[in-house]
């Protein structure tokens, strides 16, 4: 016997209401497909073939005026409200943890405007970026938003957990790249942020919602910044005797220039991409850079690099690598070449300034493999700043413990050693794949009495607390 | 007729890849019928007229899906012989493995006028297990067959052999090898896999056939897999022409340097 | 019950969110479900316990087996072929959409997926070197292609034959319940067909029908002894031959690729060398060649029309973004769902039409 | 009696293989002191198999017209059983591959297929070497506990016989009577130009050649070269070429002195029949082919283009000399 009667019924109704019979769906293959996104522990869930989170009502609206009308019903019925864009996500961000609501936003794929004269590119959030990258590539320019899930995510994904493309040393991170947004609020009001992002009329509100991870508010419209095609792109790659000499080549570098892509590897992943490129082991640092734009600056640019290079002991190894990293980018993330389940493994993502920074890599390494036997720690450092870098430090387990239960708490344990190394020596939780549930536990700990700010914002513009519960410590 | 036809799955060589170092890849490697079993089966599934066909395999148990397809295709009785004991059987031991398990079929249930098998695995390509059978069974046998029919009461067949194919009669009981493609197998109908859901597959136990340990697996294997040695794959350092000229070129240098 | 080999695809793709920005079906209705990864992971699930019921079955069809995905798989998995092992299932199971039933009852009762008395043709010749195989979509829907096709043929003094009774190629049963005994007995039937017109050459009209006799036929041992080629590159070759010289027109054109000549034949130089030779301007979308956008198939808008018209405004806004006024299309099926979505500013045409009025 | 440490060689048919097959027994014989018997099952010079290696000759008559595997291997049996030899060595030809696993099973022994090379212990035992999964490694198998230890042997794979001129060795006529089962009522010989396994040159096509007249014409090629015509497995099941074309893993292997790859990918089971060619050259339009990585040369375009062009200067160049 079914005990809440006909009330799910009547809900269903009044949301086909708003988004029309079609765009509502409680089918059983819809809910398990919204259960799983890219989070370790979905993934490895369904593996185990549990049943996943499950939302009640998948909704695909069309408009920004249809996501008004659907929160103003979620508060009245306090249903919670999870926006879904492509579910790529791998802090479990997007998961239904508290059933309700899933909105999937990638109905709303319109192309907005193109503004060759400002060159912006104006398009609904519920757009795969790839495809706004390809609009842009049609006139000739890009967003120069190229990260691994360029084909995964939405716009409205990357913008949700502040998202950073490969070449983001250059032309920085989303939130650099974003000029304005129409965002709905919790209570169903649509508004939007300033038409450009630099003035002196108060805080930048772009910034309160960029990162908000779908708990402030749902975000339907955006511009962008659209860069032209460089002339020229210059690859190098350069052998440094440590991780030491290697991060002060790259302050230095940072410091006077603007590479597109600076990744400087740590030496247990130098050992396999240098045996790669030349056959043999060889220890130390490796340094994979990219120059671009006009080739006159490119080439004098080169020089200096190579100059600062000399200056670290690093060894010049030519172009060929950083070519083939390019052209195979992403083929890295398909099944067969990319870590795959039973084996668990996750990309802690830590940010810092440089004085911080290589104290923070070997304080996590060292929690990590000391605490861990049978866990791999691997890192590089993709993502750099004029003030310091971020370290992608993923962590690999081959023989997991086959109960699900037992996984996730040796998972959380993992997690929770290798991210308080980082913040007990001045660094930040994630640089750019979000908070989501994975680390959502932590947020008071990184925040101390800051967090009172993100909670004063949650409480007044979602105070029925039905957006993403759970999530970013809200 | 009645029939048996013995099969064996093999890692399929059309799904094997290489990586970027040229390394073959045998993870993602699935089990498929052995090319040459499948023409076994298609020519029994042709010849059985109102009788039966009987498949047997020894394996893994995982290769219950694979034996409900076949009788998706109109085998009556699929036969799965599997036990941990069976493990590491060379061609002698299978063949003496099966041969139990044709002779308990035979006494339980209805006679066979015919054992059919591909002419070799490709995985192991011993093709060792079919004369085998048919000495352990006192059979007589033709390996290497391409076309077989069956002529008042008689076996026609067509083998195929170094300098030609030879045409030759004989009479059943008998075991006979197929060649691989001699006889495309079919596919699943609709209605065959709709019964097929519903069919048990046999599984034969090392007990169930009353074989002692020894006298199967590795243990009732006279040979035994001493030492295994890689073999460089044949990477060679290729140069490529550069225009199609200069390959023209090459080529008729090349062909000329040969000593015909 | 999936085949181990389908196992292997639906493990491997079912986490894997790399090709979900070529879905057709997905990129217009947005839903999670109509990515390759959903269907991975749904039948993965199946693999694990969970039923296979009505919902996922339905799910299976939600899709045009385009191949865009397929295409963009760098270590070669193949989300169609554990799709259509998905719909044998459904079929097996009883657990086909009730519109799918309905066409499979057209295809045994008429051989076709309309249900109807199929237009007969008749070629120049009752035996002649060259084979005219129309295939049911060109035939019951698009007869303008098909006389404008046959009068090139006779402009290029190329005798031909067509076959009597035309039978089905196996294409339309084998998307529908995916690869099975039933499939390969209507394409054998065909064959032998074919075969025994004697022709050394069959130009086929409709790509997926070209491409399930090129490369299905000899999968499933169902030899055609003449060579297969498409109506596309034989009329482009009689164009180089000098046999068929078109007057130039002018305008100006873009084109789209159907999936089977983009991406399983690999064909798409002779229709731009046709649209040359008639001098018109060709304007590519963005996304050509292998990377062109399915805009649906016939057999999806028999079951689903409502997604048939969603899959074809997709393309249209492709379409749009060009400078070109008029879409040039090569295949019946093309013609039928693209021609059933034209929007006000453009237009639609056959090449065929075209050339026949050029030549 | 007990067993010796004697090595019988079984010749079938193809008098080169066995005399090869012969000098090695012989070599193998030095090693753990046993004596060689060569036993023919079709009419021969027995001299030839005594300089060859042999110190005993059998030489069975009323074999030839025999097709009936299973009543010659019993026949074998009966004159292995009265022997007892160490060792019994079969070519691994068809019919090789089938007589050998039945004399083995009536003799309730091991028996290694296709072996490609044989090693003797001064034990007497014989260390047997096959290439498995691909000729992707190579297993040393022994039959440690049984005897005779059994082996067929790869034709082609031994050096060839050394004669010792002045070698004398026992003939025996032997006249075996045969009950067969089985009944030989036709024969038809495979055409020369077929002869994969023994071209010096072989022109293998691919898929990528199209349609069966691209392989006519490669043949056309091939003959005009003196060499063969092979096809890939993918061309074969796309009906391009006949069967017995093909060369890979489940066709023939070959090692010609020149393989010219045309169209050809370069998928696993076509390079493991092919890889052991002396020179290797492919000809595909697809720069990243993976037969180019197992080539020697290679030439990129479009093969119809390249081969007509070269057959243009082929053609001049025969002309001038």
């Amino acid at each position: 016997m079914k005990c809440n009667a006909f009330m799910n019924d009547m809900v269903r109704s009044e949301l086909e209401d708003i988004v029309g019979v079609e765009h509502v769906s409680t089918r059983e293959s819809d809910k398990i497909t919204y259960g799983v996104d890219y989070f370790w522990i979905s993934r490895m869930w369904a593996d185990k073939g549990q049943r996943p989170p499950q939302a009640d009502y998948i909704l695909h609206p069309g408009t920004a005026q249809e996501i008004s009308k659907i929160l103003k019903v979620a508060n009245y019925y306090k249903i919670p409200v999870h926006t879904w864009g492509g579910g790529s996500g791998s802090q479990g961000g997007a998961l239904p943890m508290a059933g309700g609501i899933i909105l999937d936003m990638k109905r709303m794929n319109k192309l907005i405007e193109f503004d060759e004269e400002s060159r912006t590119i104006t398009a609904e959030t519920g757009m795969i970026f790839q495809q706004l990258e390809w609009l842009a590539n049609e006139h000739g320019y890009s967003t120069m938003h190229i990260p691994s899930c360029l084909t995964c995510g939405t716009i409205g994904g990357a913008l949700a957990h502040r998202g950073i493309g490969i070449m983001s040393t250059k032309y920085g991170k989303i939130d650099d790249m974003c000029i304005n947004m129409e965002i709905v609020l919790p209570n169903g009001d649509i508004m939007n942020t300033l038409p450009v992002p630099k003035h002196a009329a108060g805080p930048d509100l772009n910034q309160i919602f960029i990162g908000s991870e779908g708990t402030l508010g749902i975000i339907t419209k955006a511009t962008f910044k659209l860069f032209e095609q460089p002339e020229n792109r210059q690859f190098r790659g350069f052998m440094f005797p440590n991780m030491t000499a290697g991060l002060s080549a790259g302050r230095d570098i940072m410091q006077k220039l603007k590479p597109s892509i600076l990744r400087l590897y740590d030496e247990a992943e130098t050992i396999s991409i240098i045996k790669k490129i030349i056959g043999v082991e060889k220890k130390g640092s490796f340094m994979n850079l990219a120059l671009e734009g006009d080739k006159r600056i490119v080439d004098i640019e080169m020089e200096i690099v190579r100059d600062i290079v000399a200056k670290y002991d690093g060894e010049d190894m030519g172009f060929e690598y950083g070519e083939k990293w390019y052209e195979n980018r992403i083929t890295f993330f398909y099944p067969g070449n990319i870590m795959e389940i039973p084996q668990m493994f996750g990309t802690m993502d830590t940010v810092a300034d440089f004085k911080n920074i290589e104290k923070i890599y070997w304080a996590m390494k060292n929690a990590i493999e000391s605490n861990f036997p049978g866990v791999r720690f691997i890192a590089h450092c993709s993502h750099w700043y004029e003030w310091g870098t971020m370290i992608y430090d993923r962590f690999i387990m081959d023989n997991p413990p086959q109960d699900p239960e037992e996984a996730i708490r040796l998972h959380n344990q993992i997690w929770n050693t290798g991210v308080r190394a980082a913040m007990e020596n001045g660094g930040v939780i994630n640089d750019h794949h979000g908070i989501g549930l994975k680390l959502s536990r932590l947020m008071k700990e990184q925040y101390g009495p800051a967090m009172q700010v993100l909670e004063g914002l949650k409480k007044t513009l979602d105070p029925n607390g039905i957006m993403n519960p759970y999530k970013l410590g809200l | 007729m009645n029939i048996i036809v013995c099969i064996k799955l093999v890692p399929s060589v059309m799904n094997l890849t290489m990586d970027q170092e040229y390394v073959m890849q045998r993870d993602r490697v699935v089990q498929v019928i052995n090319p040459a079993d499948e023409a076994a089966l298609e020519a029994a599934l042709r010849l059985k007229g109102n009788g039966s066909v009987t498949v047997i395999t020894m394996g893994k148990p995982s290769g219950d899906d694979e034996l409900r397809s076949l009788l998706a295709r109109g085998v009556d009785r699929a036969v799965l012989i599997t036990d941990k004991a069976f493990a590491g059987a060379d061609t002698y031991a299978t063949a003496r493995t099966l041969s139990v398990a044709v002779n308990s079929l035979g006494n339980n249930l209805e006679d066979f006028d015919l054992i059919l098998c591909g002419r070799r695995a490709i995985d192991g390509e011993t093709g060792q297990v079919p004369p085998e059978l048919a000495i352990l069974l006192k059979l007589p046998f033709v390996t290497n067959i391409t076309k077989i029919n069956f002529n008042q009461g008689k076996i026609v067949c067509s083998r195929r052999l170094e300098e030609g194919i030879e045409e030759l009669e004989l009479g059943t009981p008998a075991i006979l090898s197929l060649c691989e493609y001699s006889y495309p197998l079919r596919l699943a109908t609709i209605l065959g896999l709709q019964k097929a859901r519903r069919m048990q597959i046999i599984t034969l136990s090392r007990e169930m056939l009353g074989l002692k340990k020894e006298e199967c697996g590795l243990k009732g294997s006279p040979t035994r897999v001493r030492r295994i040695t890689g073999q460089p794959q044949g990477i060679r350092n290729v140069t490529i022409a550069k225009n199609i000229d200069e390959g023209i070129a090459r080529l008729s240098e090349l062909i000329a340097e040969v000593p015909l | 019950m999936m085949s181990q080999n389908s196992k292997k695809h639906t493990e491997a793709c079912r986490f894997c969110w790399m090709c979900r920005h070529l879905c057709p079906v997905g990129l217009t209705t947005g839903r999670e479900v109509n990515t390759p990864r959903a269907k991975a992971l749904l039948l993965s699930m199946v693999d694990r316990g969970e039923k296979f019921d009505k919902d996922i079955a339905q799910a299976m069809y939600e899709c045009v087996l385009c191949g865009s995905c397929t295409n963009d798989c760098v270590t070669g998995f193949d989300p169609t072929i554990f799709i259509r092992e998905a719909r044998t299932m459904a079929a097996v199971e009883d657990l086909l959409p009730k519109a799918v039933e309905e066409i499979i009852t057209n295809i045994s009762n008429t051989g076709n997926i309309y249900g109807v008395q199929k237009p007969k043709y008749t070629g120049t010749a009752a035996k002649a070197e060259v084979l005219l195989y129309i295939g049911e979509v060109a035939a019951c829907k698009q007869p303008t292609l098909v006389t404008a096709i046959m009068s090139l043929l006779k402009k290029a003094d190329i005798p031909f034959t067509v076959l009597e009774e035309e039978p089905a190629s196996a294409t339309f049963l084998g998307d529908l319940i995916g690869f099975v005994e039933e499939v390969r007995i209507q394409a054998k039937d065909c064959a032998n067909a074919i075969n025994t017109s004697g022709a050394k050459t069959v130009v086929v009209l409709d790509s997926y029908e070209a491409t399930t006799m090129k490369q299905r036929y000899p999968e499933w041992n169902c030899t055609i002894n003449a060579d297969v080629v498409t109506a596309t590159s034989f009329i482009a070759g009689l164009i180089e031959e000098g046999k068929l010289v078109p007057k130039k027109i002018t305008g100006e054109v873009t084109y789209h690729d159907d999936s089977r000549l983009a991406r399983d034949l690999d064909e798409h130089e002779p229709v731009r060398n046709i649209i040359k030779a008639m001098g018109l301007n060709l304007q590519e979308m963005f996304l050509n060649r292998r990377m062109a956008k399915c805009c649906g198939s016939e057999l999806l808008k028999a079951y689903a029309p409502e997604l048939a018209a969603l899959t074809a405004e997709g393309r249209w806004e492709d379409v749009n973004r060009t400078t070109a006024d008029t879409l040039v299309v090569v295949s019946p099926q093309v013609m039928n769902v693209m021609g059933a979505k034209v929007p006000s500013a453009k237009q639609i045409k056959d090449l065929y039409v075209l050339l026949d009025q050029a030549c | 009696m007990i067993t010796s440490n004697d090595i019988w060689v079984i010749g079938d048919k193809q008098i080169k293989y066995d005399l090869a097959l012969l000098s090695k027994a012989h070599s193998m014989a030095e090693v753990c002191a046993g004596k060689v018997f060569a036993v023919m099952l079709y009419e021969t010079d027995p001299d030839y198999c005594i300089r060859a290696g042999a110190d005993e000759v059998y030489l069975l008559q009323g074999l030839e017209k025999i097709a009936d595997d299973a009543a010659i291997a019993h026949a074998l049996a009966s004159l292995l059983r009265e022997n007892r030899p160490g060792t019994v060595l079969f070519q691994a030809t068809v019919r090789g591959r089938a007589i050998a696993p039945a004399v083995a099973a009536l003799l309730s022994t091991g028996l290694t297929a296709d072996c490609i090379d044989l090693k003797m212990e001064e034990s007497g035992l014989l260390l047997q070497k096959r290439p498995a999964l691909g000729d992707s490694i190579i297993a040393e198998i022994v039959c440690d506990k049984l005897r005779p230890q059994m082996a067929t042997v790869r034709p082609g794979v031994l050096e060839d016989p050394t004669f010792q001129e002045k070698r004398t060795g026992k003939v025996s006529i032997i006249p075996i009577e045969i009950n067969a089962l089985v009944t030989k009522t036709g024969f038809m010989p495979a055409q020369s130009s077929e002869l994969l396994s023994e071209a010096k040159i072989i022109i293998a096509g691919g898929v990528g050649i199209g349609s069966r007249e691209g392989f006519e014409y490669l043949r056309e090629i091939a003959l005009q070269i003196g060499g063969c015509v092979g096809a890939s497995r993918a061309a074969v099941d796309a009906g391009y070429a006949p069967y017995t074309w093909q060369i890979g893993q489940t066709g023939i292997a070959v090692k010609p002195n020149l393989y010219i790859a045309v169209g050809i990918s370069g998928a696993v089971h076509h390079l493991v029949g092919m890889n052991a060619s002396d020179y290797i050259v492919a000809i595909n339009r697809d720069a990243k082919a993976p037969i180019l990585q197992y080539a020697d040369y290679a030439i990129v375009g479009e093969w119809r283009h390249i081969l007509e062009q070269w057959f243009l200067s082929y053609q001049e160049r025969k002309v001038c000399i």
